[in-house]
């Protein structure tokens, strides 16, 4: 029988596997993929936990989730555009003018 | 089927989201005037803004305490009603610094104003729930405009400022869900008075404790990032290099207080239920956040890096409060970010009103030490009051930082952290070398170019800014009282 | 009225010196010698006067003047104490220093620090009356260090004078000899200062009275301690072995310095206290004993480095160490009141001897070097004089005063049954009288071994000579009036008689003690008086090396203490307080520093590398949770 | 049974996709992956009963944000390969792998408790759309609200960032002042 | 008048501030004027000042932050009367003597801020009030180093502070500790002095706050091995800031073992007895013969203030009112002798601009008015009798040996070293020829200086024939605070060691 751990642990795998994508991401944009990843994975615990408990809280927080991942979306490529304009790469290696 | 349901409007206590209301309306007022007509200065859009955060700073300071509403959605205690007024007096201190004498790219944006307002809001929110939905939307409200508020001040710098506070906020974001969704898993609940209840009946539960360090864990990453922690600071120097003076000292002092309330809610929560661990992983990350800030700003060139180093150490400083737990460690936040902000405040003006556009003295930083070299020579007042800020923010008596960290050592003393309290004051010593260093430039050499426009966007308004922040940064003794009887009331009263 | 007298005696030299120095920057002007001496003389009178007085009543004067220091229980007034002793040694001061006034105004004639001069002549003077005069030990140490100082001043009262090696002149230069002076004083300051202190913790107070009568109730180990300590301070001004050295340099003054301070008064001030303390003394034997040994040594000691001598005023100068070892000798001895008629009459004839060197200086152009002069006899008549009677004096010869004082210490020793002390004392007075006539002779006597078509040596000023003539007198006669002392100063010290035994043997010690003398006499004829003859294999021999080198002593503490000590300094400066004390501080200021500057490298500007430390961070943080979760 | 197939099938597939979204080096690949991924884990939603959320994951996250990605790509040209220098891929695993340990040991603990009141039950037979709808127009409106703020925010935040005038600085020139600058530290 | 004391302390401030005002051209005479009207105005609270009186008077006590403890709480005492009247007479003098021509405004207004704060920290009777002028009176300090001094005065300066600054922040969690015990055991918060007064506390926390607070202060006196600040400080610092450091600065942390350690932790004092003076023995001597090996006259000074800075701890920690009041008295005579001193190689300076004795000798000849000043002074710091150096010393090293007769004659070596160093520095200095044709046309003190200089003459003089005015006010507080520390004190030891002048016994 699946049982609440089995979706929590697809979802902390999918999660590590969005934080491995972010660190190991040097393209901004496919760094931005990374992060919907990990939300996602959020996103799965959610439903799942709404699910045992029978309880509708976890869709909210679900719920919610998507719409700061869209907004957030929104914003960051946003200011990929503008970095865009400014430096013709979203290459982040090239991103580093402040240091020290 | 469903019982339709039946909502009083009392009940509902809509007077509590009044505040937010108020800025939001302001925000969207902004947007239709700038609809009606393009050609509008943005003096008036700065006067605007301000009245409008008076009008919000009213509304908040007629609030009354403990109350909660919108069904329990919003949660009005001391720490919310003095946190928002901080925000607000910090809001209204801060937007004058827009009226420079030279134009900026960002302040030619009404929406600049617009979001401003939004990000209050946003703050305000944040604040004002016990509920982690909320906490986080008010919480991405606020970021999302931050990043774009920094990002207009268009320079290649600030992009990349909040290109790197936007990505290293998306991942604190996802922390945070995760933690809330752990938080979730552990109680059912994300609402912090019921999670509270519920974890403290399953603290005895064998094999859960690894559950609960980990909410905390992860929950405490999410705001180590805000409150720019250790080793999650990182962002915090670039970005404050990469945003404006005004938004740099901005950042520095009022999303970090929104960032403490949170956190005073959620670690104290862990803290009381009997969790000692949470307190330990505080106190380290803060012990270290202090010191590492610290001797990391001993070696900068720049002063705006320097004070952004600073504020991270100043923040360590704080979040060593918070681990005490206690009435006094609570007041002592407050109270030093009530007086830091001033001092900060004033110190950022000054850089602000030396801006210039071309980097005259450094090919990488506005602000170098250099550019200071002499400055008592150039602008006698100028130096002696930018002199008074870094004492102050060095813990030189009777300035007002001093005496929060007075307060702040104290709590730490009165709870038994007699080390804490050493460290905090060997730390204040090591920080003391880059402030002097400062007064050095400015006191002890000659100029090393003659230049005059080190102020050269001083305008009437930022000397009144500035002159204010000087006043509450020498007299703070003279006000110190009645802010602390007030604080500790308010903070007693919310049962922290 | 008495009183009266007591401040006049103690201020007229505070006078003199204030007027003086008035005038101490400008040239030289004879009217403030005169006054000066004036003033002197008027002191000499009052004390003269209070001597009647305390003469013919035997009372003793005590006034007290105002409270100088009072805190915690500590009171120490500035009282001032007339009594037979202190009357005494006024009296010797103010004769002595009037004489030396009025001879400086001579001898000083051609210095352009005239007036300067006379400023701290009389400034010592009036320290010296505050020593002698006072009623506690705290005002004594005051005078004690304003002798100190003044001698210092004086010593090195021709400081222009550059430092030259130690072969060219053993003292180096008179800054030199005046700092060495004042440090060797200083030590002997520190015994002098723990002595006061050991017997203000156990009696309370620093009054001559008080203490003295309290005397009784303390412990043998306390007294002991306080003796000792009260006698280095003694050593140090009295210039006894080991901390002679600076006196024989001090010679690098003028010679009335010499006369007054380095003769007469100031050396005489540890004999002084050790009579105004004998309560003390008397009452700790061993301490008494040493100090009559550690006296009788330095008699002979000093007597054996002025034998080979070449310099004038060195050799006055060791027979006045020589002559303070037999005043210790004496009141280590019991006999505190021959120690201070001995005193009293050493001050006049030594003084006269160094005045009449001072004269002979004055003729030859400041040579000092014996072997370098002779035959002066001639030109000054009146100088070789003084100087025969002084030097007869000195040597013991009946009739002058130093036989009578000089005989009875020696009687002492023997009386006392110190026999061993007793042939030393001997040995030392026929060597005595050797190197006091050696000098003579080659001054005087034989041919002139100067350069005589540059060098005309004449006679000193009428005047001048005038004014020595009453130590000349006193030298002489001072001798007859031993009854009169002996009964006025028994009545406050004790007296001291010889036994029966001695008393019959009495002519007899007598006869041995003239014998060594002059036979001493004698082999100084027999050898000089006809002119110099060197004798280059002697010369050579180790002894003739070791004296004449004063025993190695001042390269033993010029290598052994200066050098090591200047050494360790600099070490301690460099190595210890730079490199260790200094760079530790700096040290860690720069480690924090560097440690800045490392970790500022974990701040890399890249994007990438900083979400790796935000998710090293969680990683870390959720291990660590895991494991202490699981801990427990 | 139909639960367990799905289960597996859906999580096998949505790891591996999102294992080709995090690896591969083609942003297309990596999209699709993304996106098709997103499909799958709707797939777990409807799974758990989450119906109106399986709805909007794919409206809102297939339609919406894969549709901005995808015009972003094309503004950026980002469709040739990209080459990542990847500093450090042993540190990558070891974190990602530590904190797959670490989550899922928490997640394996016994951290569901059969005591836990549900705040907001789910009703039976009532669909899931209405019951969501009744408890996000009640309790969470006013989150709910804040989150249009947060999306008019985004929308400003988007117009103004792409729009033109960010082409140009418009902070003030002072080249004029410059020169004089300039010569004055030439003297 | 009772407000007296208030107006000392803010009357220079207040100048300081309407000096912002004055013409360039005029700001020394409106200093001058400033400093002579604050030290009448001492002089008048010495006049009126009871001297039978061992409490504190003229109190003035305003809360501040009363949910904080914190008061403006001033008041004056026998021990701090004269400290604050040799503050004010040190002002005026170097400011008299004072030869900076170079941005004399900003000096002078410097200089009054300083003299606040000095005189602050003297009359404070409320910890953080005294900590407030304590930190406050580092920041004109590092103005004066930094902005005046010589070639390496950024770095002297920056050293001064920060050293100085992170002892007291120590000293500032044991004053924090203070308060904490205190509400602990009373329930109110304070940190008034003198009902920190009233605290028997155990002796273990006695031990750990003395401490805290000996770090503040070491650092301050400055004690070995926390010394070496302080010739870089007098190195590079201008003259007037050498004088004002050696002065009153200095005297800072003395006074504070005065105040604080030995009234509020009488059995720590008496256990840190041996190793306080252990290290003071190690000041007096170590110091003193570095000083001996200095090149630079200035350096002579400034070692030579650290060994008789030793002198002074010693006396504190002689537990008797000998050694005490001699040590308070030592700290006014060390103030006004090396203040002096200071300001003399400030004259050579001025005119060679060079502080190395290999550069001077025979300056006797060239200028015999200045010989004669320093040979007083100099005389005064190797502690001649009927100068003012020898009634501290005489005093302090009688308190000591009832302590240990050891120790004391280890400390005594002072007066033989000190002669050592500082007669060496004379010899090289003003005696034999004049070999550097520098220096054979140089002018002896002119008007000014020797104006500046006389007075401290006569001070030195005065005060070495008759100290009874200054040191009898001084005795009866230290024999009050004696008195007060017996009963306070609750071990044996404490007890036996802490001796009660007979005069006071019965009475007080």
């Amino acid at each position: 029988m699946i049982g609440l751990s089995h979706y929590l642990i697809v979802s902390a795998l999918i999660f590590s596997i969005g934080l491995m994508g972010v660190l190991r991401r040097r393209n901004l944009l496919m760094l931005f993929f990374a992060t919907e990843v990990m939300l996602n994975a959020v996103n799965i615990a959610f439903a799942a936990i709404s699910h045992y408990y029978n309880d509708l809280t976890g869709q909210m927080f679900a719920f919610f989730i998507i719409a700061i991942a869209a907004s957030e979306v929104a914003v960051g490529l946003g200011i990929l555009i503008v970095l865009y304009k400014k430096h013709g790469t979203l290459d982040l290696d090239d991103l580093a003018s402040m240091k020290g | 089927m469903l019982q339709p349901i039946n909502v009083s409007l009392e009940s509902l206590n809509l007077i509590t989201l009044a505040p937010m209301l108020i800025a939001i309306a302001g925000g969207l007022v902004i947007l239709v005037l700038d609809l009606i007509s393009e050609k509008l200065h943005k003096s008036l859009y700065v006067m605007l803004t301000i009245l409008i955060l008076v009008i919000d700073f009213g509304a908040t300071l007629g609030l009354n305490v403990n109350e909660r509403g919108f069904f329990d959605v919003m949660l009005i205690d001391g720490i919310s009603i003095i946190s928002q007024l901080m925000i607000i007096v910090g809001s209204i201190i801060f937007i004058p610094l827009a009226l420079t004498s030279k134009r900026f790219h960002e302040y030619s944006y009404p929406e600049f104003f617009a979001l401003f307002l939004f990000m209050i809001a946003g703050f305000q929110f944040m604040v004002a729930s016990d509920n982690l939905i909320l906490i986080f939307v008010g919480l991405e409200t606020a970021s999302l405009s931050l990043y774009t508020l920094i990002a207009l001040h268009n320079r290649a710098n600030s992009y990349e400022a909040a290109v790197k506070y936007f990505t290293m906020g998306a991942l604190a974001a996802a922390f945070f869900a995760m933690g809330s969704a752990v938080v979730y898993a552990l109680t059912g609940s994300v609402e912090l008075y019921k999670v509270a209840e519920v974890m403290a009946t399953r603290l005895n539960e064998t094999g859960i404790m690894i559950a609960i360090f980990g909410s905390a864990v992860l929950l405490l990453v999410a705001f180590s990032f805000k409150l720019s922690l250790f080793p999650f600071h990182t962002w915090a120097p670039d970005v404050y290099e990469g945003a404006s003076a005004p938004l740099a000292g901005y950042m520095s002092v009022v999303p970090k207080i929104a960032a403490f309330v949170v956190s005073i809610r959620i670690f104290g929560m862990y803290i009381d239920l009997g969790v000692e661990w949470v307190r330990v992983t505080i106190l380290v990350l803060a012990v270290l956040t202090m010191t590492l800030a610290n001797i990391m700003a001993l070696v900068q060139e720049d002063v705006k890096r320097m004070l952004a180093y600073s504020s991270i150490s100043h923040a360590g400083f704080i979040m060593a409060a918070l681990a005490l737990d206690t009435t006094e460690g609570t007041t002592a936040i407050f109270l030093y970010y009530a007086l830091f902000m001033f001092t900060n405040l004033g110190a950022f003006a000054m850089l602000w009103i030396s801006r210039h556009k071309n980097r005259r003295f450094d090919k990488r930083f506005d602000h170098p030490y250099e550019k200071f070299a002499g400055f008592i020579h150039i602008m006698p007042v100028g130096a002696v009051i930018m002199g008074l800020f870094m004492l102050s923010l060095a813990g030189v008596p009777p300035f007002s930082v001093f005496w929060g960290k007075i307060y702040v050592m104290q709590a730490a003393v009165n709870s038994g952290y007699i080390w804490l309290a050493i460290v905090m004051g060997l730390n204040s010593a090591i920080a003391a070398y880059y402030y002097l260093k400062l007064i050095v430039y400015m006191f002890l050499m000659d100029p090393v170019k003659d230049v005059d426009t080190i102020y050269y966007n001083l305008s009437k308004p930022l000397m009144a800014v500035i002159g204010m922040a000087t006043l509450a940064t020498v007299g703070a003794i003279f006000y110190i009282q009645p802010l602390i009887s007030y604080l500790y009331y308010m903070i007693s009263a919310s049962g922290y | 009225m008495m009183e009266n007298l007591v401040y006049i005696a103690l201020f007229a030299p505070f006078a003199s010196s204030l007027f003086a120095a008035l005038f101490g920057m400008s040239p030289r002007q004879t009217f403030v010698g005169i006054i000066a001496s004036l003033l002197l003389f008027t002191s000499f009178v009052a004390s003269a006067l209070l001597a009647y007085y305390v003469y013919t009543t035997g009372n003793s004067i005590h006034v007290t003047m105002m409270e100088w220091i009072s805190a915690g229980d500590l009171t120490i007034p500035f009282g001032f104490l007339v009594d037979q002793v202190s009357v005494t040694m006024m009296t010797v001061v103010t004769l002595v220093s009037t004489v030396v006034h009025i001879y400086s105004i001579g001898y000083m004639d051609h210095d352009k620090s005239f007036n300067r001069f006379f400023s701290y002549l009389s400034a010592f003077v009036f320290s010296m009356m505050i020593l002698v005069m006072s009623d506690n030990f705290a005002g004594l140490f005051i005078g004690w260090e304003g002798v100190g100082v003044c001698s210092w001043l004086l010593i090195g009262f021709w400081y222009h004078k550059a430092d030259v090696t130690r072969d060219e002149n053993p003292s180096i230069s008179p800054s030199w000899a005046a700092n060495e002076a004042f440090i060797v004083n200083r030590i002997a300051d520190l015994g002098m200062l723990v002595g006061l202190f050991i017997i203000y913790w156990n009696v309370g107070s620093l009054q001559y009275d008080v203490v003295f009568s309290a005397l009784p109730n303390l412990s043998g180990s306390v007294l002991n301690a306080a003796a000792l300590a009260l006698f280095i301070g003694a050593m140090g001004k009295s210039a006894q072995f080991p901390l002679h050295t600076w006196l024989t340099d001090a010679m690098e003054g003028p010679t009335p310095v010499s006369a007054l301070i380095h003769a007469a008064t100031m050396v005489t001030a540890g004999v002084f206290l050790v009579i105004r303390a004998n309560p003390i003394f008397s009452m700790t034997p061993e301490v008494s004993f040493f100090i009559a040994a550690l006296g009788t040594f330095v008699a002979f000691f000093a007597a054996s480095m002025a034998l080979v001598n070449r310099d004038l005023k060195r050799i006055i100068a060791f027979s006045t160490l020589s002559q303070l070892g037999y005043m210790f000798a004496a009141a280590g001895l019991g006999a505190y009141w021959i120690a201070l008629f001995h005193l009293a009459a050493h001050a006049f004839f030594k003084a006269l001897l160094f005045l009449g060197a001072g004269n002979v200086m004055h003729a030859m152009h400041d040579e000092l070097d014996i072997f370098k002069m002779g035959g002066l006899k001639k030109a000054m008549n009146w100088t070789y004089a003084y100087m025969g009677v002084a030097s007869l004096a000195l040597a013991g010869i009946p009739v002058f005063a130093g036989f009578f004082s000089k005989d009875a210490i020696i009687e002492t020793a023997f009386n006392e049954g110190t026999y061993v002390l007793w042939a030393i004392l001997v040995l030392t007075a026929g060597m005595t009288a050797f190197y006091s006539f050696r000098q003579v002779f080659l001054t005087f006597h034989g041919k002139a071994r100067y350069d005589e078509s540059t060098l005309h040596p004449h006679e000193m000023y009428k005047f001048v000579l005038i004014a020595m003539s009453p130590l000349a007198l006193l030298a002489v006669i001072a001798g007859f009036f031993m009854g009169g002392f002996q009964t006025f100063v028994t009545k406050l010290l004790p007296d001291y008689v010889m036994s029966e035994h001695t008393h019959h043997l009495i002519w007899v010690l007598t006869a041995v003690v003239l014998v060594f003398a002059v036979g001493g006499i004698w082999l100084a004829y027999k050898k000089y008086a006809n002119g110099l003859k060197r004798d280059e294999e002697l010369e050579n021999s180790f002894i003739y090396k070791l004296l004449a080198n004063q025993y190695y002593i001042p390269q033993f503490y010029e290598e052994f203490i200066t050098k090591p000590y200047a050494m360790l300094s600099e070490k301690m400066w460099t190595s210890v307080d730079m490199k260790i004390v200094d760079a530790t501080v700096d040290g860690i200021a720069k480690l924090i520093y560097k440690s800045g500057d490392g970790s500022r490298k974990m701040q890399t500007g890249n994007l990438s590398n900083y979400l790796n430390w935000m998710a090293v961070g969680a990683v870390l943080l959720l291990v660590v949770a895991a494991i202490s979760a699981m801990l427990g | 049974m139909y639960e367990m197939v799905a289960f597996y099938l859906f999580s096998v597939l949505t790891i591996g996709l999102f294992l080709i979204t995090v690896m591969s080096k083609n942003v297309l690949y990596a999209m699709t992956s993304l996106a098709a991924g997103m499909v799958l884990i709707s797939g777990f939603f409807f799974i758990l009963g989450a119906d109106f959320l399986g709805v909007v994951q794919l409206i809102a996250y297939v339609g919406a944000i894969m549709a901005l990605y995808s015009f972003a790509m094309m503004f950026f040209d980002a469709t040739r390969d990209i080459k990542e220098k990847n500093t450090n891929p042993a540190l990558v695993f070891l974190l990602g792998g530590l904190s797959a340990v670490v989550l899922v040991l928490m997640f394996a603990a016994p951290i569901h408790s059969d005591a836990i009141q549900a705040l907001y039950p789910m009703h039976e037979g009532v669909g899931n759309a209405q019951d969501v709808g009744i408890v996000l127009f009640t309790k969470y409106l006013v989150p709910f609200e804040v989150a249009a703020l947060m999306l008019l925010v985004a929308m400003i935040a988007g117009i103004i960032l792409a729009g033109k005038k960010m082409d140009q600085s418009l902070t003030e020139d002072m080249s004029a002042d410059d020169e004089i600058l300039t010569q004055k530290d030439e003297k | 008048m009772d407000n007296i004391l208030s107006v000392l302390v803010f009357f220079p401030a207040i100048a300081g501030l309407l000096g912002f005002v004055v013409d360039k051209e005029s700001a020394r005479t409106y200093g001058i004027t400033v400093a002579a009207i604050e030290l009448f105005l001492s002089l008048w609270l010495w006049f009126s000042f009871d001297s039978a009186n061992a409490g504190m008077q003229f109190v003035e006590m305003i809360p501040l932050i009363p949910d904080f403890g914190v008061s403006y709480y001033i008041g004056v005492d026998g021990i701090s009367l004269f400290i604050i009247i040799m503050a004010a007479l040190m002002t005026l003098i170097g400011m008299m003597s004072m030869s900076i021509t170079k941005n004399i405004k900003n000096m002078i207004i410097t200089l009054l801020f300083l003299e606040m704060t000095m005189i602050g920290v003297f009359v404070a009777l409320d910890a953080i009030i005294f900590y407030l002028f304590w930190e406050l009176s580092l920041v004109p300090m590092l103005y004066i180093i930094g902005a005046w001094g010589g070639p390496l005065r950024v770095y002297a300066s920056i050293k001064f502070f920060l050293y100085t600054f992170a002892g007291s922040l120590i000293m500032l969690v044991g004053m924090l500790f203070m308060a904490y015990v205190y509400h602990n055991l009373t329930g109110v918060w304070s940190f008034a002095i003198t009902d920190w007064y009233a605290l028997v506390l155990p002796v273990d926390y006695q031990l750990w706050l003395f401490a805290a607070f000996f770090f503040g202060f070491a650092i301050k006196v400055p004690m070995f091995p926390f010394h070496t600040w302080l010739p870089y400080a007098h190195g590079q610092a201008p003259t007037i800031g050498s004088v004002i450091l050696a002065a009153v600065l200095l005297k800072m942390g003395t006074y504070g073992f005065v105040r604080f350690s030995l009234p509020m932790f009488p059995d720590a004092s008496v256990m840190m007895i041996t190793p306080i003076a252990v290290i003071s023995i190690i000041m007096i001597i170590y110091t003193a013969m570095v000083a001996y090996a200095q090149k630079d006259i200035k350096q002579v000074i400034a070692y030579s203030s650290v060994s008789h800075m030793g002198i002074i701890m010693l006396g504190i920690f002689a537990m008797n009112a000998e050694g005490i009041s001699g040590s308070v008295f030592q700290m006014l005579s060390h103030g006004i002798v090396s203040g002096a001193l200071f300001m003399l190689v400030g004259v050579i300076y001025d005119r060679r601009h060079t502080k190395l004795m290999s550069e001077f000798g025979g300056l006797a000849s060239v200028m015999p008015k200045y010989a004669v000043i320093f040979g007083i002074m100099l005389m005064a710091a190797v502690g001649l009798p009927l100068t003012i150096g020898f009634v501290g010393e005489f005093l302090v090293l009688l308190g000591f040996y009832q302590v240990s007769p050891i120790m004391t004659i280890l400390a005594g070596t002072s007066i033989i070293i000190g002669a050592i160093y500082m007669l060496a520095v004379y010899k090289k200095s003003f005696f034999g020829p004049v070999t550097n044709e520098a220096n054979k046309t140089l002018k002896d003190l002119d008007a000014k200086e020797t104006w500046s200089l006389v007075p401290l003459v006569l001070i030195v003089i005065w005060l070495g024939i008759y100290p009874k005015p200054v040191l009898e006010p001084i005795d009866n507080s230290v024999k009050a605070m004696l008195v007060f520390m017996d009963e306070k004190a609750i071990t044996k030891e404490a007890k036996d060691m802490i001796k009660v002048a007979k005069s006071s016994q019965g009475g007080v």
